[in-house]
């Protein structure tokens, strides 16, 4: 197949309104924290971004992608790119694009990380730690839902990443979370949002990013895609109303619950973007807001100090999205049958797929962390997390 | 010398310069501040918890007089300030031992 | 005809640039007020995108593009999207990829209408009333120019929503201020834009956006798409010159002049884009900018608060912008000819089009208004109105 | 050839990401300025990016492609762009799209300038300065380089405009600054950056837009495309590591220096993206990050307001890439050879080329300043420099 | 009457408030301030030269009071104040002539 | 004690912490405040109508010192704040009846 532009054309604007969602979630977070460390959260995105992207070149995009090894991550073949074609291949678009669509989406999964680590990380420890994360959890992840590894031989459906990217990243933000500790004075008094403007425009460029994530991941400029773009955008608007709701009855309709609501929707979206309809999109995203909605009172009844919510929201967003494909999905737009459709072996394939990632994310993240920990010290001291990371770790003030 | 300083509404603030002005008193100085007093608060919410808003901005004017002008200045703050609903504001009046001019180094007191 | 990869990569990118619009205008509009109502500006053009989103394909397009009424309305047997194909139709493109492009626009046109409720809506009756315009107002005038109704049968041309979005929004915005009444303390003390950066933002993103609204309108990427794009961004640097021009002849040449007059410029070659060269653009632009700073004095002139000025940038806007297409159309653009090539009809056509839309959106919006005040009550109280409506609606806090 | 959807899709998306960079400029310079000159800084990109559009349609794309004079300039058969069809040429693609594509270049090269300016320079002296520059610095280069110019002739490489606007618009800065002399109070107190979230946000869109600028330089949806998309992330990451690391070696890693070190990157590779491989980016961008920190340092060391460093990161960061496209050049990407591979005349035709545009943009842009300076005074007077140029240029207030 | 200036840690501000309100003092005027004291700078810097922060961010709160609860209300303060780490702030107490209730014009001295 | 508030102009700042330094003090309280005297106004304008300016950014610094060291701070904070042009600032004595330390409890009066 020769290359065909329109497919090329598509694939470079999707790869770079991706690449704005990391920047959109450094400014999301950002809004979220407190002054003095505003700078410090968006700071965290901009160098996992740079980290990530220089990390997938060298080797990270051979182990997702490269020749499988037991079904459980890729070899070195492709490290450096090397072999990394420009001719288009049967896909019609060059591999290299590939490559570079997938990049974005390494980088995007770490930075929703940096929720457990708010205002309160080392950034000599960060960086290391990203970069054994990325490694160590995001690459197999992303090598056995895409790369040829087992939970794609096993059927497990993942169209753009909600267990690759949204319940690795929630889940470890939560083991980051409960290892790092809670903020000090947290649950003590209020940690108010400083700047939630910032926050609802962190919102709209990953609103906005979203539909490269998802429309993109169908690798095409097809009608897979079209219908990623619909349902994402239904979803979304689906989660915002549905969390706006639920808050306005308990109280008022925060303008943060409502965004949060609309990430909720488009987490849970995300993997089953290319398998179902406009009408299950209503009820993936609608459900999607209550339940993040839920997760995240839970999480405060609990008092822990996963302290922007990616575990509410990415976590339990993408396990419920996770098993709403296995649900919903319907062979009329992406040739599979869920549930509804009496498969119950896929909702099965998905359950396990995501249970499983889970799982690995968890384990492996509080391993992580834990050794960091014990060897450069993830914390700041507490003078420092006193002035904030924004003083202390980059010598500037927002 | 005193120190007259008003807290009032910030929306009234530029009807006290005004007012200010028209008692031939120019010089003052002013910043943005959060109040409390009788008026009561709003309670906020935030993704999770609820926080109670009790501190209302105000606007708070610092003018340093001549002791024979404090009444009738008080006088003009309160009638451009007022609106007749609780947050109207007060005036506390300090007293100054002196007033340097930066500039000239000239003293007042 | 088979799909067309280009035209589909195009108008997925076009739409997802135009989804970035609506919460450009809620940064633009949200710098424009005061501290305490800046959350509230940009969560109302939030939630107007999610919901007008649901609106739309639950039954919205239906009415918009359904099976013509009387020439008024469209049925409803798209509703819910049913019958809506993902195959690639004549277009070259997935028609399922027309309803997420056409969505988009629904929504802004709602979301410019929040000027006229600046400040001093209350959050429930707003919503109902989003519901209640965008189902009986946008949706016939859709219907009027794109969806086979009257005004294409009349020949009215509308390239891209000059009438159906700007004219119909910017009218129906000064009659919600007229019902709703003026923000209280409005002519007795100044009410000055709290943050013109994030309104020069928004300008930035709007700016941005709108070579997806415009050359996305030419439904391919072609030559018209290009035509499009070129005008687009001609008449805008027009009006902003040409508006910061007259201010500066008043006294200073403001930013917030300068980016509302590349607003007027943007919205009057909105129905033009298709039809007129780069040179009428110049004239169009800058015609725009002069006009639509007229209006907006001649606003605060008669004490209207009409509050972010939606009807002198918008209204006027797209009403000069409906005349101008019927006088610089020229068939060698588009394939019709206006006034300056000698065809009167046209004219006639364009301002009958644009006359009707604008009484139809300001008295049915006017009876709307009216309705949602006396059941709901469209404003908050007056110590609601005074903590501003970031606090009283949403609980937070900028 | 006829149009080619694909192509003319990259194309639309690409004019449009770039134009997003002037107003990126604006935020990342308004962020670095002191509070009282933050709308200026933001307005100045806004009047820049209209002018020059205006500028470019007029007369400006003429002089930059017309037919050849001398090798030194184009002639006005394009004035006012006639003769420029909407029908697909050999390119497969309206030229009509290739005119506002390359405007949207000579727009972002004068924001650029601004950096020279700030804080300082009277609006009306600005806009005769821009439109001079433009003209008389800008459009030549333009020429020289892509537009049939000697420095094609002799082989030069400029991908998408390193010499053309990045070492043009740095060094032209760096005039500036030396006709208009320091800040008042610069080198006495300390003029901290006021809002650097803000520039962190300008920083995020530039990189976005850069995936325009370079990868739409390919001018078309192909594998030279994607080449110069991947190489362009890379670089950036390169230098963004590369600048924190110093910076954090000589004391704190401050996020200025990590999104400075990032434009550094994108404004090296930015003549090579279509030359050189993954490989050499990671080269290209950190030695990038290191030349632009080494040359801040020297111009504060110097003493000189060049006040934003545009002379520094898009200079001296053009400089490097011009040559590094010499040395990194790889006929397997892009059919030269460079340095590297034996190819020494190539490295050479680049440093003439990179040199002459170094000398004609520093020499034309101090004479033109001198001038506008000695008719209408370039700056302002110090009581309005005091106060702020957004109070006494614009009668606004951040 | 007396004016108590409290110069505390923002974090602390909500059990000062509280504290306050449990002395049966609810009206106050706050303002965020920058302060030194015993408490060391910070270093900053930017893409360039280094910035030295010796203000640190404190919260002010200003009360006036009748003379006889002055007593009361500092200690009130300082026990909600405290956390006994260096930068815990000051308390100065002013004396203040009299107090206008601006929507009354209700003097008291 | 006494309470010296110095309003000055922002860029100053960091030359009058210096001179203070050099006299041995180091606390003090800093804000950012908006003043008018001598200094005239200026004419903003938005989309529509204009608005005066008359209120210059300033910063204000409060001190509080001991009766004896009065004299010699004000003449320090004046040497390092004046430009000898228009807008250089008050300097402001107020009397302080006591200053307690909120870590310790300490009084000094
Ligand atoms: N005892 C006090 N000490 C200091 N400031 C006070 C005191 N009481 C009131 N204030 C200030 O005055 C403002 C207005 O007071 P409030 O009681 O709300 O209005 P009113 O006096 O009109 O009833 C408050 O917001 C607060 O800033
Ligand atoms: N002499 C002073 N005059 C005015 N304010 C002071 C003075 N000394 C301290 N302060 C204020 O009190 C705050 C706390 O003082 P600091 O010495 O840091 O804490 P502590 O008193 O607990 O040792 C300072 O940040 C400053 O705002
Ligand atoms: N009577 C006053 N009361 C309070 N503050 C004043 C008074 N007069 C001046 N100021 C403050 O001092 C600042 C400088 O005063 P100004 O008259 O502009 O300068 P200068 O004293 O050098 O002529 C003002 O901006 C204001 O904040």
């Amino acid at each position: 197949m020769t290359l065909d532009t329109g497919t090329t054309a598509w694939l470079l604007t999707a790869t770079a309104l991706v690449m704005l969602m990391t920047p959109g979630v450094g400014f999301f977070y950002g809004g979220l924290v407190r002054r003095k460390n505003f700078i410090s959260m968006v700071a965290l995105s901009f160098i996992v971004f740079a980290l990530v992207s220089l990390q997938w070149v060298l080797f990270g995009y051979s182990l997702s992608f490269g020749g499988d090894i037991g079904g459980f991550i890729g070899n070195l073949d492709f490290a450096g790119l090397s072999g990394i074609g420009m001719e288009a291949g049967d896909a019609g678009y060059p591999p290299l694009l590939f490559v570079a669509f997938q990049g974005v989406f390494a980088a995007i999964a770490m930075a929703i990380v940096t929720s457990g680590f708010a205002e309160r990380v080392k950034l000599s420890a960060f960086i290391l730690f990203a970069l054994l994360w990325t490694t160590l959890v995001y690459d197999p992840l992303a090598h056995w839902a895409w790369g040829g590894g087992w939970a794609s031989v096993v059927g497990s459906l993942d169209f753009a990443g909600g267990t690759v990217v949204h319940i690795s990243s929630g889940f470890a933000a939560l083991a980051v979370a409960m290892v790092i500790g809670k903020r000090s004075g947290f649950g003590q008094y209020s940690m108010e949002p400083h700047n939630i403007p910032m926050t609802l425009l962190g919102a709209a460029l990953l609103w906005f990013g979203w539909f490269g994530f998802n429309a993109g991941s169908a690798l095409a400029a097809n009608s897979i895609a079209v219908n990623a773009f619909m349902v994402t955008n239904i979803s979304a608007a689906a989660g915002a109303l549905a969390w706006l709701a639920a808050s306005w009855y308990r109280g008022k309709p925060s303008s943060l619950g409502m965004v949060s609501g609309a990430v909720a929707g488009l987490v849970a979206i995300t993997p089953a973007a290319g398998f179902v309809d406009v009408g299950a999109s209503i009820a993936i995203g609608a459900i999607a807001g209550l339940i993040c909605y839920g997760a995240m009172l839970f999480r405060l009844k609990k008092g822990l100090d996963e302290s922007l919510d990616a575990w509410a929201v990415h976590g339990m967003g993408g396990l419920w999205g996770a098993f709403a494909t296995g649900i919903f999905a319907t062979v009329a737009i992406g040739g599979y049958s869920g549930l509804i459709e009496g498969n119950l072996n896929q909702f099965i394939a998905n359950a396990v797929g995501a249970l499983a990632a889970l799982v690995y994310a968890f384990v492996v993240t509080l391993v992580l962390a834990y050794i960091v920990d014990r060897t450069l010290g993830l914390r700041v001291s507490e003078e420092e997390e006193y002035v904030g990371l924004d003083i202390s770790q980059h010598g500037e003030r927002a | 010398m005193k120190m007259i300083k008003a807290i009032i509404r910030p929306e009234r603030l530029e009807f006290v310069k005004k007012a200010l002005e028209n008692q031939g008193q120019y010089g003052m100085t002013v910043m943005p501040v959060e109040g409390r007093g009788d008026q009561k608060g709003i309670s906020l919410q935030y993704r999770g918890g609820a926080i109670i808003v009790d501190l209302i901005p105000k606007v708070q004017i610092e003018v340093v007089v001549k002791d024979a002008d404090v009444d009738r200045l008080i006088n003009a703050i309160c009638e451009a300030a007022k609106t007749g609903k609780i947050g109207d504001g007060r005036i506390f009046v300090l007293p100054v031992e002196r007033s340097i001019k930066v500039r000239t180094g000239e003293q007042e007191s």
